[in-house]
C-alpha cells in the first residue's frame, strides 16, 4: 500500500493524464452524440499533451526563455531550465488537434444538414442499417 | 541430353497468342479473320514441326521468359514428352479450326470474333503447358487456359451456359488455387526448385511418406482437368458449348492438359522410382480405376449424345493416368500414346456430332434413327472413331490400350487387366448402338429425311481425324520414339 | 456498446499505468528526457541562433521541418472546411 | 540544385505546387493540370533517380536545417523508402491523369481546392516514406489524415459520416501512436529513431517499453485498418469521390504498412518485436489469418462494386501485417512485394471503377450488365486487376502470394496459409461473379441490347492500360525487384 | 499554498472534464470545455511550459470553444447523453 | 471606424451598444496586440502561431460583435485565401530557397548568401521569417474557420 502511495505520489501527473485521457477516450467511442465525440477528442488530446508538458518538467528549473547577453558571456546551467523540447512538440500537437476540431465541425454541419440530427443510432437509423 | 538455347519454342507458343490481336481487329471481315486463324494454326504446326527432329535427336530447346522467383524462371524447354503433346495439339487445331468455320457459319452464330480469339489464346496456353520447362510456367499456361476456355464454355449466354460456366471455373480455378498451388510450394520449400527433371526432384527431400502421399493427392485432384472423380462434374456440364468448344475441350486441349500436367508431376516431380518404392503406383491405379468404370457405366445411360461422349473421356482420360501409375515402362509408355490415340478418336466422335446437329439439330442418341443413312459419311467416320476408343485393330486406339495391358500384365495386376477388359466392353457397349441405329433402325422423325450431308468444312476435318486415326495404327513411329524418349529409354 | 468502450477504455488506461511504472519520477532532473536531447538545446540554442526563446529556436529552427508541415496541417484544415461546408455564391 | 536535395524535390515538388493549384486554380482551372501533372512528374523523376543512387550507394542519410542527427530531424532514404518513394511518386501520377477528369466531371467549381487537398496528401505520404523521425511522423500522419478527411467529405451521400468515424478513428489512431512516442520519449529523451533504437537494448524497463510497443502498433493499426479495426475505412472510401479513391485506396494503407515496417525493425529490432514476446508474434498471424477471412467474407456479402474492393483492401492488409509478422525472410518479401502489387491491383481496380462509374449511374452489381460490350477495355483491365487480386500468373499478384505462402510454410504457420489459399478462391468467386454480370448482361435470356460504344475518356482509359500492363511487367520483373531491391530491405537478424 | 492551489486545479480538470462528457446542453458542455482549457493552461503555466500554455489559453479556450460554438448554434443545442 | 459605424446605425436592432462600442474599441488593440506577439517571439513567450491566433481573434471578435458581411468588407475573403497561401509559401518557399542556394532544406544560414549578415543572425531572422509566415496563414485560416462554420458555408450573417 505504502509503495502504490508512494509511487501515485511521485507520478501523481501520469496518474492525472491518464484519467483524462481515458474520459476522452471513453467519449470518443462511448458516447453517441458526435459533439460529444469531438468534446472527447479534444481531452483525449489536452491529456496526451498534458503528459508530454509533464515529461519536461524538472523540479526547480525554469521557464524556457533566456537571457541572450548573460547566456553568451557566462552560459547555462541546464538544470537551471526545464526541457523545452517537449513545449515545441506540444505546440505542434495543439495545432493539430484544433485543425482537427475545425474539419470535423465543419463536417459535423454537413451531417445536420444531411441528416437533422447530431445523435448517432438516429443518423444510422435515417440511412437504413 | 543436350539444351539449345532457341527462341522458337517462344515462337510456337505466341504465335496464336498475337494472332488474337488482328483477329479482334478484322471483326467486320470475317473471312480475313479466319484466315488469320487458320495462318496461326499452320505457322504454329510447321514451327513445332521444325522442332521435331531435334527433339527426336535427343536435343532439347530452352528459351527462358523471365527470372521470376529464385531458381525458378518462367521458362519454356522443348523435351520429348512436350513435343508429343504439342505435335497432338498443334495438328488437331488446324482441323478444329477448319471445322469451327463451318459450324460457326452454318449456325449463325453470335460472337465469332471473341470465339476466334479466345480460341487461339487456349491453344497458345496449350502449347505453353506442353513446352513448360517447371511447375510454376506450367501452372502459369493452365491458368491461361483455364480463363481463356470460359467464354468457349459459356459462348450461348443463356442461363444454362452460364451455370455450366461457373461450374467450369469453380472446379477448375478452384482446385488449382486451393490444391496446385498449395502442393506447388510445399514442393518449392522441400526442393527448392520446380524444374521438371527426368526422374524427379523429391526423391532425395526430406519429406515423409505422409506429406508425399498428400502432395499426390493435391496434385491429381488439383489437376481438375483431368476428371478424375470426383472432379470430373465440370466436364459434362461443359457440354453446352457449341460443338467445336467440345471437340476442343475433349480432344485437344484442356482434358488432356489435364493429364499431361499430372503424367509430368508423376514423371518429372515425383519420378517413377520414388512411387514404386513408396507402392503410391498401386494405389493410384486403383483409384482411378473407380473413375474408368462408373464414368463408363453413366455414359451408358446418357441420351444426349455429346453427354455420354463426355462421360466417355472422364473414362478414357483415366486410362492414361491408370498408365502412368502402373510405373512399368510399357505401362507408362500406353498411357502417354493414349493422349494421342485418344485423341484423334474423340475428336472425330466429336467433330461428328457436330455435323449431326449442324445438319439435324438433333441433340439425342433416342432422335438419330435412321439418320446414318442420310448422312453415310458422317457416320463412317463415327463409326471409325468410337472403334479407335474402344480398341481394335486396325486403329491408332489399339496400340495404346496394348501397352497398357502389356504393362498391366508386366506389373502382374490382375485386377487392372480386368478393369481393362470390361471397359472395353462398356465402350463398345455405349457407342456401337448408336451406328447400328443410324444405319439400321428406321427413322421415327419425318424430319430425318431432309437431312443432308453437314458442309464440307465440317465433313472434311471429321473425315482427316478419323482416317488419321487410322493411320496412327500403322505408322505410330514418331509418337512411340517420342514416348520412349520422354520415359528416357 | 457502452460496456465494450468502458472496457476498452479502462485496458486502455491500464496498460498506460502499467507502462508508466518504469518511468523515473516526475520531475527528476536526471530522468533520460531532461538529460539526453534537451541539454544541447538548452546550451547552444541561444549561441547557435541567437534567440533567446529556446521554444522559439527549437520551434522555428531544429525542428523547423516540423514546424513546416504544422503550417501545413492548419493550412489543410482551413481549405478541407471551405472544400466541405462553403455552398457556392447564388 | 545539389544533388543532396534530389528527395526534398519528390516532397516539395507537390506542396509548393499545392498552393500554386490553389492560387492559380481560382483564377482558371486550366492551370490545375499542367501544375498537377508537372508537379508529380518531377517527383517521379527524382524519385527514379533516387532508387538509383541509393542502389548504386547505399542508404542516404539527410539532415533537416544542418542540425546533426539526433538534434535535428533526420531524413533517411535506405533501399525500402527509395522503393517507396517511386511507388507513391509514380501511382500518384498515374491516379491523377484520371482524377483530373473525374473530378471535372463530379465537382465543378471546387477543383482547385481538390487538388490543394490532394497534391499536400501526396507530400505527406511522401514526407511519411522520408522521415526517421518519430514526432515528425506523427506530424506527416496528420498531414496525411486531415486531407483524406477532406477528400473524402467531398463526396456525395453518406461520404460525409464516413469522414466523420473515419477523423474520430483516425484520431484515436494517431494519439495512440503519439503516446507510443511520448513513452519511447520519456524513457530515451530522443525522438530520432536510430538514436532510439540505440539506446532501447540498454534500457531495463521492460513494461514501459512494451507498452510503447503497444501503443505504436495499436496507433498504426488503427490507421491501416488492420482487422479487427477496420470499421472506417470501407465507408470511407466508398463514398468517397472517386478521384480521391483512385489515390488513397492504393497508398494510403501501403503507407501505413511501411510505416509499421520502419517502426518494427528501426526503431526495435526484429530480435525485440519476435523474441521478446514470443506468443505476441503467433498471433498478431493469428489476427492477420482471421483478418483475411472476415474480410473476405464481408466482401463476399456486397452487392456495390466499390464496396466490395474496399474489403479487399481490408483482406489485403491482413497479407501483409501476417507476412511481415511470419518473422521470415520470405514472409517479409512477400509483404514487401505485396505492398508494391498490392497498390499497382488496387490502383488498377480502383481506375477501372472510376471509368466505369463516369459512364454508369451506379456501381451497383445490377447496373454493370453488359459492360464488356460496351467497355471492352476498360473491361479488359479490370479483369487483369481481377486476375492479380485473385494470384493468377504472371500477374503480379502472385509472385507476392508465393512469398507470403512459402514464409508460411516456412514458419509452419498451416493457418495463415489456409487464410491466404481461401481468400484466393473467395476473389476469384468476387471477381468471376462481377465479370459474368459484365460479360452477360444481368437479365438471363435476354438479348442483350447492342448499345452505342461509350468507352470511358482516353484520359481515364489510359492511366489504366498502363497500369494494367505494369501489372504484368512487375509480375515478370518480379524476380529482378526481389533480387535487386527487396533483397536489400530484409533487416539483419532474419 | 501552491500545492493547494496545483491540488484544487488538478481536481477542478478533471471535474471540467466529467462535465465536459456529461452535461446533456451541448453548448454547456463547450462552455465548460473552454473552462477546462483554461485552467489546464494554468496547469502547464505552472509546470514552466509558458508557450504551450499561451497557445492553449489562445486556442483551446478561446478559438476552439468558439469553433464549437458556432457550429453548435448552427446545428442543435440538444443531446441524448 | 466610420464604416463599423455606419453598419452600427443601418441595423439599429441586435447586439447591445456598449458591446459594439467596447470591441471598437478593442480591435485595434488586440491587433497591435498579436503583432507584438508574433515579432517579439524570439524574446518572450509567443510566437507566429499564438500571434496568428490573436490577429484571427479580432476579427473574429468583430464578427460576433457585429456581423459577418462587417468582417468581409474589412478583411475580403479573397485576400485571406491569398494571405493563407502566402503563409504558407513563405515557410515552405523558404526552405526551398535554403535548398536552391545550395544548402538542405529549412537550413537558414545558407540565406546568408543572398545577403550578408552572417550565419548565425540569418538563423535568427530566418525562425522570424518563419514566424510571420505562420503568422498569416494561422490569422488566415482561423477567420476563414470562423467565417465557415458560423454560417454554415453560406457567408452570409453569421451567427
Amino acid at each position: 500500500m505504502e509503495g502504490i502511495l508512494a509511487e501515485i505520489v511521485a507520478k501523481y501527473n501520469y496518474w492525472l493524464y491518464v484519467v483524462l485521457m481515458m474520459i476522452g477516450f471513453y467519449a470518443m467511442i462511448g458516447k453517441r452524440n458526435l459533439v460529444k465525440k469531438l468534446l472527447g477528442m479534444n481531452i483525449f488530446q489536452t491529456a496526451i499533451i498534458l503528459f508530454f508538458v509533464s515529461t519536461g518538467v524538472k523540479r526547480g528549473g525554469g521557464i524556457p526563455i533566456l537571457d541572450k547577453y548573460k547566456v553568451l558571456e557566462h552560459g547555462v546551467d541546464v538544470a537551471q531550465v526545464v526541457n523545452p523540447l517537449p513545449h515545441v512538440l506540444m505546440l505542434t500537437a495543439i495545432v493539430v488537434a484544433v485543425s482537427i476540431t475545425g474539419v470535423a465541425l465543419a463536417i459535423l454541419q454537413r451531417i445536420y444538414r444531411e441528416y437533422g440530427t447530431l445523435e448517432e443510432d438516429e443518423i444510422l437509423e435515417k440511412v437504413g442499417e | 541430353m543436350e539444351n539449345i538455347s532457341s527462341v522458337w519454342p517462344l515462337a510456337a507458343v505466341v504465335i496464336s497468342l498475337t494472332a488474337a490481336i488482328p483477329i479482334l481487329l478484322s471483326e467486320r471481315r470475317p473471312n480475313l479473320r479466319e484466315g488469320w486463324t487458320l495462318l496461326a494454326g499452320l505457322g504454329k504446326l510447321s514451327i513445332v514441326a521444325a522442332l521435331l527432329p531435334g527433339v527426336m535427336a535427343g536435343k532439347r530447346y530452352v528459351f527462358t521468359i523471365a527470372e521470376v522467383l529464385p531458381g525458378v524462371p518462367i521458362q519454356l524447354r522443348v523435351d520429348a514428352m512436350g513435343m508429343f503433346f504439342a505435335l497432338v495439339a498443334s495438328f488437331l487445331w488446324i482441323f478444329t479450326s477448319l471445322y469451327s468455320i463451318g459450324y460457326m457459319r452454318t449456325l449463325r452464330e453470335h460472337d465469332q470474333t471473341r470465339y476466334f480469339a479466345s480460341f487461339a489464346v487456349a491453344i497458345s496456353a496449350t502449347i505453353g503447358v506442353a513446352f513448360s520447362a517447371n511447375l510454376l510456367t506450367l501452372y502459369l499456361f493452365y491458368e491461361m487456359l483455364s480463363l481463356s476456355t470460359y467464354p468457349l464454355v459459356t459462348h450461348e449466354r443463356n442461363a444454362d451456359s452460364r451455370a455450366s460456366g461457373r461450374k467450369y471455373l469453380t472446379y477448375i480455378l478452384g482446385t488449382s488455387i486451393g490444391l496446385v498451388l498449395p502442393a506447388m510450394l510445399i514442393v518449392y520449400a522441400a526442393a527448392g526448385t520446380l524444374d521438371f527433371t527426368t526422374g524427379g526432384i523429391l526423391a532425395g527431400t526430406t519429406l515423409s511418406p505422409a506429406t508425399l502421399a498428400l502432395l499426390l493427392i493435391l496434385f491429381v485432384a488439383g489437376f481438375a482437368k483431368a476428371g478424375v472423380m470426383p472432379f470430373h462434374a465440370w466436364l459434362p456440364a461443359a457440354m453446352v458449348a457449341p460443338t467445336p468448344v467440345s471437340s476442343f475441350l475433349h480432344g485437344v486441349a484442356v482434358v488432356k492438359v489435364g493429364v499431361f500436367s499430372i503424367l509430368r508431376v508423376i514423371f518429372d516431380i515425383f519420378g517413377p522410382d520414388l512411387l514404386r518404392d513408396l507402392n503410391y503406383g498401386v494405389v493410384l491405379t486403383y483409384f482411378v480405376s473407380i473413375t474408368i468404370l462408373s464414368a463408363s457405366l453413366i455414359a451408358l445411360t446418357q441420351d444426349n449424345l455429346k453427354r455420354r461422349l463426355a462421360y466417355s473421356t472422364v473414362a478414357q482420360l483415366s486410362y492414361m493416368i491408370l498408365g502412368a501409375g502402373m510405373l512399368t515402362a510399357a505401362g507408362m509408355t500406353g498411357g502417354l500414346l493414349h493422349i494421342a490415340m485418344h485423341a484423334f478418336g474423340k475428336i472425330t466422335l466429336f467433330f461428328c456430332a457436330g455435323a449431326i446437329y449442324v445438319a439435324s439439330h438433333k441433340k439425342y442418341i433416342s432422335e438419330m434413327d435412321g439418320l446414318g443413312r442420310r448422312m453415310p459419311i458422317t457416320y463412317a467416320a463415327f463409326f471409325l472413331g468410337s472403334m479407335s476408343i474402344i480398341g481394335l485393330p486396325p486403329f491408332g486406339g489399339f496400340i495404346s490400350k496394348w501397352k497398357l495391358v502389356v504393362g498391366a500384365a508386366e506389373g502382374g495386376q490382375m485386377v487392372i487387366l480386368t478393369v481393362l477388359l470390361v471397359s472395353s466392353l462398356l465402350n463398345a457397349a455405349y457407342f456401337l448402338p448408336i451406328v447400328y441405329r443410324g444405319f439400321f433402325m428406321p427413322p421415327r422423325e419425318a424430319s430425318v429425311a431432309q437431312v443432308r450431308e453437314a458442309p464440307a468444312f465440317c465433313l472434311v476435318p471429321l473425315c482427316v481425324t478419323a482416317l488419321g486415326s487410322m493411320a496412327l495404327f500403322f505408322y505410330p513411329d514418331i509418337f512411340l520414339r517420342l514416348a520412349h524418349l520422354a520415359l528416357g529409354e | 456498446m457502452k460496456n465494450l468502450a468502458l472496457l476498452a477504455t479502462l485496458v486502455t488506461g491500464a496498460i498506460l499505468l502499467y507502462g508508466t511504472k518504469d518511468f523515473a519520477p516526475w520531475g527528476d532532473p536526471g530522468s533520460p528526457a531532461a538529460t539526453h536531447l534537451s541539454p544541447y538545446y538548452i546550451e547552444n540554442a541561444v549561441e547557435q541562433t541567437h534567440v533567446p526563446n529556446l521554444v522559439t529556436a527549437v520551434l522555428g529552427d531544429y525542428r523547423g521541418y516540423d514546424t513546416m508541415f504544422e503550417t501545413v496541417v492548419i493550412y489543410c484544415a482551413g481549405m478541407a472546411v471551405v472544400s466541405v461546408l462553403r455552398r457556392p455564391k447564388r | 540544385m545539389s544533388e543532396t536535395n534530389l528527395h526534398m524535390v519528390i516532397l516539395a515538388a507537390p506542396l509548393l505546387a499545392a498552393f500554386a493549384v490553389n492560387l492559380l486554380g481560382r483564377l482558371s482551372r486550366a492551370w490545375i493540370a499542367p501544375l498537377t501533372l508537372g508537379a508529380l512528374g518531377i517527383s517521379t523523376l527524382a524519385s527514379v533517380g533516387i532508387l538509383f543512387q541509393v542502389l548504386g550507394e547505399g542508404t542516404i542519410r539527410y539532415t533537416v536545417g544542418n542540425w546533426s542527427p539526433p538534434f535535428g530531424i533526420e531524413l533517411v532514404v535506405d533501399p525500402l523508402s527509395a522503393l517507396m518513394l517511386l511507388l507513391v511518386s509514380s501511382v500518384a501520377l498515374v491516379a491523377t491523369v484520371s482524377a483530373l477528369k473525374s473530378v471535372q466531371l463530379e465537382m465543378e467549381g471546387r477543383e482547385h481546392l481538390f487538388f490543394t487537398l490532394y497534391l499536400i496528401l501526396i507530400a505527406g505520404l511522401v514526407g511519411l516514406v522520408l522521415t526517421a523521425d518519430a514526432f515528425n511522423l506523427y506530424v506527416l500522419l496528420e498531414i496525411t489524415s486531415i486531407t483524406s478527411y477532406g477528400l473524402i467529405a467531398m463526396g456525395r451521400g453518406r461520404a460525409v459520416l464516413s469522414s466523420f468515424n473515419y477523423i474520430i478513428m483516425g484520431s484515436i489512431g494517431a494519439s495512440f501512436y503519439l503516446l507510443g512516442v511520448g513513452y519511447l520519449y520519456i524513457l530515451t529523451g530522443s525522438l530520432n529513431m536510430a538514436d532510439i533504437a540505440g539506446i532501447l537494448p540498454g534500457l531495463n524497463a521492460g513494461a514501459a517499453v512494451a507498452t510503447a510497443f503497444a501503443f505504436l502498433l495499436v496507433g498504426l493499426w488503427i490507421k491501416m485498418a488492420f482487422f479487427p479495426l477496420h470499421g472506417w475505412l470501407s465507408p470511407a472510401y466508398s463514398h468517397a469521390p472517386t478521384g480521391a479513391g483512385v489515390l488513397m485506396a492504393p497508398l494510403v494503407t501501403k503507407v501505413t504498412i511501411y510505416l509499421m515496417i520502419r517502426i518494427m525493425f528501426s526503431v526495435f529490432s526484429p530480435e525485440y518485436v519476435f523474441s521478446a514476446h514470443p506468443g505476441i508474434q503467433t498471433a498478431i498471424v493469428w489476427a492477420a489469418a482471421l483478418g483475411i477471412l472476415c474480410a473476405s467474407a464481408l466482401a463476399l456479402g456486397q452487392r456495390d462494386l466499390r464496396k466490395m474492393l474496399t474489403y479487399i483492401i481490408v483482406a489485403e492488409v491482413g497479407y501483409m501485417v501476417g507476412g511481415v509478422w511470419l518473422a521470415n525472410a520470405n514472409g517479409m518479401t512477400g509483404a514487401v512485394l505485396h505492398i508494391l502489387n498490392d497498390a499497382l491491383m488496387t490502383l488498377c481496380l480502383f481506375l477501372s471503377v472510376s471509368a466505369i462509374a463516369s459512364r454508369t449511374s451506379s456501381l451497383s452489381f445490377d447496373s454493370l450488365g453488359g459492360l464488356y460490350r460496351r467497355m471492352p477495355l476498360t473491361m479488359a483491365a479490370f479483369t487483369i486487376g481481377a486476375f492479380s487480386m485473385i494470384g493468377v500468373p504472371p500477374t503480379c499478384g502472385f509472385f507476392s502470394k508465393w512469398y507470403l505462402i512459402l514464409g508460411g510454410v516456412e514458419a509452419g504457420h498451416w493457418g495463415f496459409v489456409a487464410a491466404l489459399v481461401i481468400s484466393s478462391l473467395v476473389n476469384a468467386v468476387l471477381f468471376f461473379r462481377i465479370i459474368e454480370i459484365a460479360f452477360f448482361g444481368n437479365i438471363p435470356g435476354e438479348p442483350v441490347v447492342q448499345e452505342a460504344p461509350t468507352e470511358a475518356p482516353w484520359s481515364m482509359l489510359s492511366p489504366l492500360v498502363v497500369t494494367a500492363v505494369a501489372l504484368i511487367v512487375v509480375g515478370l520483373g518480379s524476380g529482378r525487384i526481389v533480387s535487386g531491391i527487396i533483397s536489400l530491405t530484409i533487416p539483419g537478424g532474419f | 499554498m501552491i500545492w493547494l492551489l496545483d491540488l484544487i486545479i488538478l481536481a477542478l480538470v478533471v471535474v471540467c472534464a466529467v462535465a465536459t462528457i456529461t452535461l446533456r446542453d451541448l453548448l454547456g458542455a463547450a462552455i465548460v470545455f473552454g473552462v477546462y482549457s483554461f485552467l489546464m493552461c494554468l496547469l502547464w503555466a505552472e509546470m514552466g511550459a509558458v508557450d504551450v500554455a499561451f497557445t492553449e489559453a489562445t486556442v483551446g479556450a478561446g478559438v476552439s470553444t468558439i469553433l464549437f460554438i458556432a457550429a453548435i448554434f448552427r446545428t442543435t443545442r440538444r443531446s441524448k447523453d | 471606424m466610420k464604416r463599423l459605424q455606419e453598419r452600427a446605425q443601418n441595423r439599429p436592432t441586435g447586439e447591445s451598444p456598449i458591446i459594439r462600442m467596447a470591441v471598437r474599441v478593442m480591435i485595434p488593440f488586440i491587433q497591435l496586440f498579436g503583432l507584438y506577439v508574433i515579432v517579439h517571439g524570439h524574446y518572450s513567450p509567443g510566437g507566429g502561431f499564438q500571434g496568428g491566433v490573436i490577429l484571427g481573434a479580432s476579427f473574429i471578435l468583430m464578427a460576433l460583435a457585429f456581423d459577418l458581411k462587417t468582417t468581409t468588407d474589412y478583411f475580403s475573403e479573397k485576400a485571406n485565401a491569398i494571405l493563407g497561401n502566402a503563409g504558407a509559401l513563405i515557410f515552405t518557399g523558404l526552405g526551398a530557397l535554403t535548398a536552391i542556394l545550395g544548402g538542405l532544406w529549412l537550413d537558414y544560414s545558407a540565406l546568408d548568401r543572398i545577403i550578408p549578415l552572417g550565419p548565425i543572425e540569418w538563423r535568427s531572422m530566418g525562425i522570424f521569417l518563419v514566424e510571420v509566415g505562420v503568422g498569416l496563414a494561422v490569422m488566415s485560416i482561423m477567420v476563414s474557420l470562423y467565417w465557415d462554420l458560423a454560417s454554415g458555408g453560406d457567408m452570409d450573417e453569421g451567427l
